[in-house]
């Protein structure tokens, strides 16, 4: 039996304006630092929703393992025996101690040190001391760990799902994945993590990000202006907004991205030859190569959380750019703030110093110590702080994402655009944002009630 | 408990590090980089948390800063702008540099290892977000001045609890 | 289209027989960490009263900037061009980052950080990046920042009001008025605040500090002992009950004074012949001059937060007294803190060596080093622990602040008073404090909903 | 009147099943990190039981006194000139300040360094300053300090009970009064506390260290290994669940305890020879004596959140053990989090160098620095972690407390067991435990409401 | 890198601003006030937040204190009462004092800077507020004997954390 | 200001605690044992919040440490173990050892104060729980080696923050 919590059942009250809002392209600033809205999140995204939990490489071998959150809960991802991924809720059947007490290492077990009871790393309990004395009929096979039902391995993506009911993840993705394949399985041996995740803490709500990396073009100009003065990256790829190179695709399946390319030239986010001779044409469909091969800069959020950016930067005016991909993750920690995971791939087959290379490229330009995500992480939390004034409250504040919405701008989605969604060859836009919000909306409303079987 | 080194190399290894510390605070960056040799690294690993047996946790290719001559340079550069918001208004910062460790000395090179806390505070704030770390420099002698040759930073922590990394350490 | 939110609908029960309470001399301890209390304050109280922001000193030339509270929101307060002071939420109307991020300062314009948004310093939206790609129907003049209905600058103090409907300012402060005229009017160049405010945090309710304004005469011999023992205080002004230079002025339209006084002498609170000489019988009546003239201190509370103490004293004993003003407001933090801002002022007209002096003895005696702020803000934050206690709630604990009432005491008002409020001549009552209470629960629960018509 | 706060009301809906859940050996995991439980818990549960508060050896004179919490809310205890002990909320009647801010000492009086009322140490109010100017009517009669209705002392310790309807101590302690009078009453000087308690931070749920206590025999060789290890206990002290040493006595009136013990041999915890012999066989029953005799270890709860261990162990495996009583409670600091208190004690006729001693063997064993408690306090937070996730609340997720329930075990109880409750000859086994949350059902649940009456 | 005073002259300050600390810490006064000169400036300007281009934010008027020898041997005075209650009980202080610069000496002068870490502790407070600070200060031999004859201390914060600044910095 | 010791036994003093804090910030447990003499006496009194005229609040029979070279050593052995779970994974530490201060010295025997700044980490936390305190030293020298003889570690906290005091001070 299982009693739902009353938070579940609390939408506030002016969400229910919202989809007229959305129409108008205005959010109401009160979604960014608010506990009813922070509390049902949690229970109807990320509860419900496929969220990435780590990438393949950072598993290679049985038994290893990270800890990495589902929403505010802690999950053990781990590689089996036979390689399948695991996720596990980190608590012991028992009485709830914490089994995985490391962030990442190899195990062959996780055995819990408050009593013993020991998990095969799949999550079936082994085993229980004093079993003949006190445990006689205790059932192994019903006290294994809390384990995600759903777990789906994409192009060395690993994704869970908690709702027993989810659809699966090809669905999930629908025709998005078009642009998934762009970034993830441009090479035969696909992208690889090089090295640890940056984890820190932004006082922001997490929508804050991954709303950004659905196409926010227009603050480029603006809050990373210092970093464009230092000549770090090529114009074209900072997006000035009267360049032509700016394209944002939105409503693909509920997702949006936002592309910077150079049409005509052979240009792979600049991976140097010594990676792009890599890139195989057959993996992906014509025009899915081409617009690879034109391409500046792409970036998106698969909902909710999980972002990519793919880009060529350097980190020095007077070395040349060098490609990279990076990934992360906008994991809530309460209402008004978020721990940004961060991961940095090339392809797998680039060489070890190129490796060594994009790395220090990604971190100089995409991560805490970042000269563009510095500044992006400093302006977020003003919102949040917007969202929690009384003033928003009691006048009912939204925001204003109405840039290039209807006729406010005169440039027409492409007609002849090869790829799903809709795409409009512009950076002037925020229809990538209104495409995050328009499903976020869906997934708060959804009638449903939240599946409820006890365990 | 014997003197390896003479306290007067001590002496001058703690007054580089201690104008180090005041020019940072004090934001003086391109002071800063003239204490800092052409053929600087400048690494602050990434830390995770593991299982005693695993290791102290310090990654050897994730970091927060790996950095050389051209790129603490460009970061220099970048700070300049009054459009740098992570530090425009700027963090309020104190360095205390505590534990001085000679570990070996030659006439044109030391080898040191210090305890650092940075206290760092922004707008409002009135308690500040606190870094620690050991510092692992070695001190090069270049036209008589000493110069930063390298520097490993070991954080105290695996994960940042300020929104930018926009100091240096 | 708006939803007031439901905090602003819950009462605490145990408000309703508050009234009833205070005419007995009571207040129930919860008043002093309540959730539910504050965030009705905020909403009641805070957006709607008369709040003081800053002083017109603060802000001598056009594009002078401070940013201040209202409540716990942040405000800009700017002066424009043509003179006007405006106050301004500091939220960019696109999408809410801070796009003031300086304490204060001097600016031609208020330029977000994020996307490049720039509003003039009146408030107004100048331009938007790309406003041809991307906002070509946008109005301009629909967008402009969050601005206080309602500004008044009354004797160099400059308030804001959020309510709409606000009464003026000069009735909101009535005939509290010709206490104010005392401290602030008495020269022709008036007040001036001397350098940037004091500002710290105290583990105390903001209505403690705002009471204590208002007449807690009798806590002077027992939290100020250790001061009154080092001799930097005349014991007149220090206020011992059996003395005879006490005046307590209550119920003076919502509000109250505390005086000390020596009739027949010549004191202006200490202020040396250098600085009396600009003192002006001619600006205010007879009778508030005589006032003046014979007082060693004043203090008392502008509902809700703003407060001032003028006063003589000295920071060492072998040196002579010196008369200054502080005021203050009392900002709330939470139920349970609030952040003290102080100023110190003197007459526009005294000498500056004067006025580094009275900035001295005011910052040693009031201030977070004063040694008479020292001891308040130590014994203060005890009432909000007794009132965050499960035992206050259970046994719905009332403070007793019966002192002076009714029969209590035998001395009664003065007749004659020739000022506005009822006048007892004595340091033993809290009547000043019943006001402050009175009032507040009137604001409270108050029964028009508060406006609601969105932005 | 009294209005009583609307979280008195607020029963959880986990809860209603929970006495099912119990029989079946099962507890919600919210039970250890819920806001709602916890305020419920300080209103039903500190407010209304016998709560611990200080041992009568700190409090040698008239005069001194301790500081200490009843759930959260802030207590004084004090010796009276009539040697009687008084139990005094840290609040003035006046207006709420802290009357008593050191945390131990002697004083002659409580005088509130706000106003100066100042209070008898029996809590009396003996004065007021200014009274004749500014209370002449006050009844000072009525305004002495809020006391505990009910404080009892047994065998040196001191526990107070704020319901006024409450049963007597001897009523709430039944029968479990038989093995608190062997820890407590063996010698006839009693034991005694050795120097100032321990205090310190655990983010955990209070109940986790009151459970632990009852008898969670099944952590020791896996959670203490590390300890065990280094070889400062004996085995059979350890409880390995082979051994026939163990015996956990449940339902005893509501309580548990935990004994090890050695039938045929004379252990008396290890106490020396120079401390037994002042053990009175006259001043227990020759059951209770000849059960001390052969006890290794001794460990129960007093419901709510006072527990003991009687133990022999050393801190250097060179060194012979000795025997110390150590009390302990698990002070709430919110629903995850706790303050450990922990005291030392030792017969008081020991010698100064054994108590010496054993304060050295305890410290090191139980304290912060503990070899034993370092490891249960590591662990413990795991618990509160995993209540607080959104997976047990949408799950429902209950923990396993089955070990040794029906069938799950074929050791019988003891038919023959001379104390009171039932005994079970096993170290495999929750019983205790599961004794603790039935008290802790029927106290949370119970249907009378809480009293009311204003003060 | 090469040492502008004899490592004597650290040497001295050093003990002196450390034995200052710990009559600090320990609550001696009255010894502390001895070691201070009786022309001392001391001052502690207030801070705001700055645009970067409007400097550091630390203000020419305003002060948390701003005395002479006569005002602090006042405030010693006070905390002498048992009734001075932001400081009976008393805050439980610890001083760190690092990076200890000396900037100018002669032989009865020496100007030296420091940063200055102050934890503090009240009542049942497991944490301490802590106060960061450079310290500018003027040491001045009288009588054979060094006196702080003139302190500036630069506080990082612009907000104090705690309830009353009650203690010297 | 006159330095009653040489400076030698200061610099000696201060390396000795320097490679003690790093010894223990590594974890180095059983080289830190070869610092300690055999006769240690190491002291870690618990304090209480005291009105002022009832002093400072230091137990004289309740210690969070009270500890002889057997103790310490069965506490590092229990340490060595994969079980001891409260440092497994280990406290991140990071010591910040200041103001050191001779009080008197023989050829054999140094007696000395210093202020101690423990930041410690467990896990994801990233914010350091602090540990402050005095420590009152007497170092003695063994066979020509300098072992610590005598701590007394004063805390300024009352209550521990920490759920284990699971590190040597
Ligand atoms: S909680 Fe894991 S074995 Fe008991
Ligand atoms: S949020 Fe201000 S310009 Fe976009
Ligand atoms: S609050 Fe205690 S005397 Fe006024
Ligand atoms: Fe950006
Ligand atoms: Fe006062
Ligand atoms: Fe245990």
């Amino acid at each position: 039996m299982n009693v739902p919590h009353k938070t579940d059942s609390i939408v506030p009250d002016f969400l229910a304006g919202m989809g007229e809002d959305l129409k108008r392209g205005l959010v109401p600033v009160r979604l960014f630092n608010n506990r009813d809205i922070h509390e049902l999140e949690l229970r109807r995204i990320f509860a419900r929703s496929w969220v990435f939990i780590a990438h393949e490489t950072e598993l290679p071998n049985p038994g290893d393992f990270v800890t990495r959150p589902i929403g505010e809960d802690p999950f053990i991802c781990v590689r089996g025996d036979d390689g399948a991924v695991h996720v596990l809720l980190n608590s012991c059947r028992h009485r709830g101690a914490q089994i995985c007490r490391a962030e990442m290492g190899n195990t062959r077990a996780f055995t819990c040190p408050f009593h013993g009871w020991s998990y095969k790393i799949n999550g079936e309990l082994a085993g229980v001391p004093a079993r003949r004395q006190g445990y006689r009929e205790l059932e192994l096979s019903e006290w294994g760990l809390f384990s995600a039902p759903h777990v789906a391995s994409y192009a060395g993506l690993i994704f869970a799902n908690l709702d027993p009911d989810a659809v699966p993840f090809e669905q999930y993705v629908g025709r998005y994945r078009w642009y998934l394949d762009i970034q993830f399985a441009l090479s035969p041996g696909g992208m690889e993590v090089i090295g640890e995740p940056h984890r820190w803490l932004v006082d922001a709500n997490w929508k804050q990000g991954a709303e950004n990396f659905c196409g926010d073009s227009s603050h480029t100009q603006m809050t990373h202006r210092s970093a464009l003065e230092v000549g770090i990256i090529a114009a074209a790829a900072a997006g000035a907004p009267s360049k032509e190179h700016g394209l944002h695709v939105h409503d693909c399946d509920g997702y949006a991205i936002s592309i910077r390319q150079n049409p005509g030239e052979t240009l792979f986010w600049n991976y140097p030859e010594e990676v792009t001779r890599h890139f195989d044409p057959t993996r992906l469909s014509p025009a899915q190569f081409a617009l690879a091969k034109r391409s500046l800069v792409h970036n998106g959020t698969l909902f909710p959380n999980f972002s990519f950016l793919h880009l060529g930067i350097t980190d020095n005016a007077e070395r040349p750019p060098a490609g990279f991909l990076t990934i992360r993750t906008w994991q809530p920690k309460g209402p008004g703030r978020m721990e940004i995971w961060n991961w940095i791939l090339t392809p797998k087959e680039a060489p070890d110093d190129y490796k060594r290379r994009a790395y220090q490229v990604g971190m100089s330009s995409f991560s805490p110590s970042g000269s563009f995500e510095q500044d992006d992480v400093t302006v977020w939390p003003g919102t949040a702080r917007s969202a929690s004034t009384v003033f928003a409250e009691l006048n009912n504040v939204k925001l204003n994402y109405q840039m290039g919405l209807g006729s406010m701008s005169d440039i027409a989605p492409l007609r002849d655009w090869e790829g799903p969604g809709t795409a409009v060859p512009s950076n002037a836009g925020e229809s990538g944002l209104r495409t995050f919000y328009k499903t976020w909306l869906e997934r708060m409303t959804i009638s449903n009630p939240i599946r409820s079987d006890a365990r | 408990m014997n003197a390896p080194f003479d306290a007067g190399t001590e002496a001058e290894a703690t007054r580089f590090l201690n104008r180090e510390a005041e020019l940072l605070d004090n934001r003086e960056f391109h002071r800063w980089l003239e204490m800092v040799s052409a053929n600087i690294r400048y690494r602050v690993p990434v830390r995770t948390t593991r299982q005693n047996k695993e290791g102290r946790g310090f990654s050897e290719k994730a970091f927060f800063l790996d950095e050389d001559h051209g790129t603490l340079k460009t970061r220099v550069l970048r700070l300049d702008s009054e459009f740098a918001w992570s530090e425009n208004p700027a963090t309020r910062t104190r360095r205390i540099i505590g534990n001085i460790r000679v570990r070996s000395a030659t006439a044109d090179t030391v080898a040191l290892a210090s305890n650092l806390a940075i206290f760092c505070y922004r707008g409002d704030a009135a308690a500040p977000i606190i870094l620690t770390a050991e510092r692992q420099d070695i001190l090069g002698r270049e036209n008589s001045a000493w110069k930063l040759a390298d520097r490993l930073v070991l954080l105290d922590t695996t994960v940042l609890g300020m929104e930018s990394l926009s100091i240096f350490l």
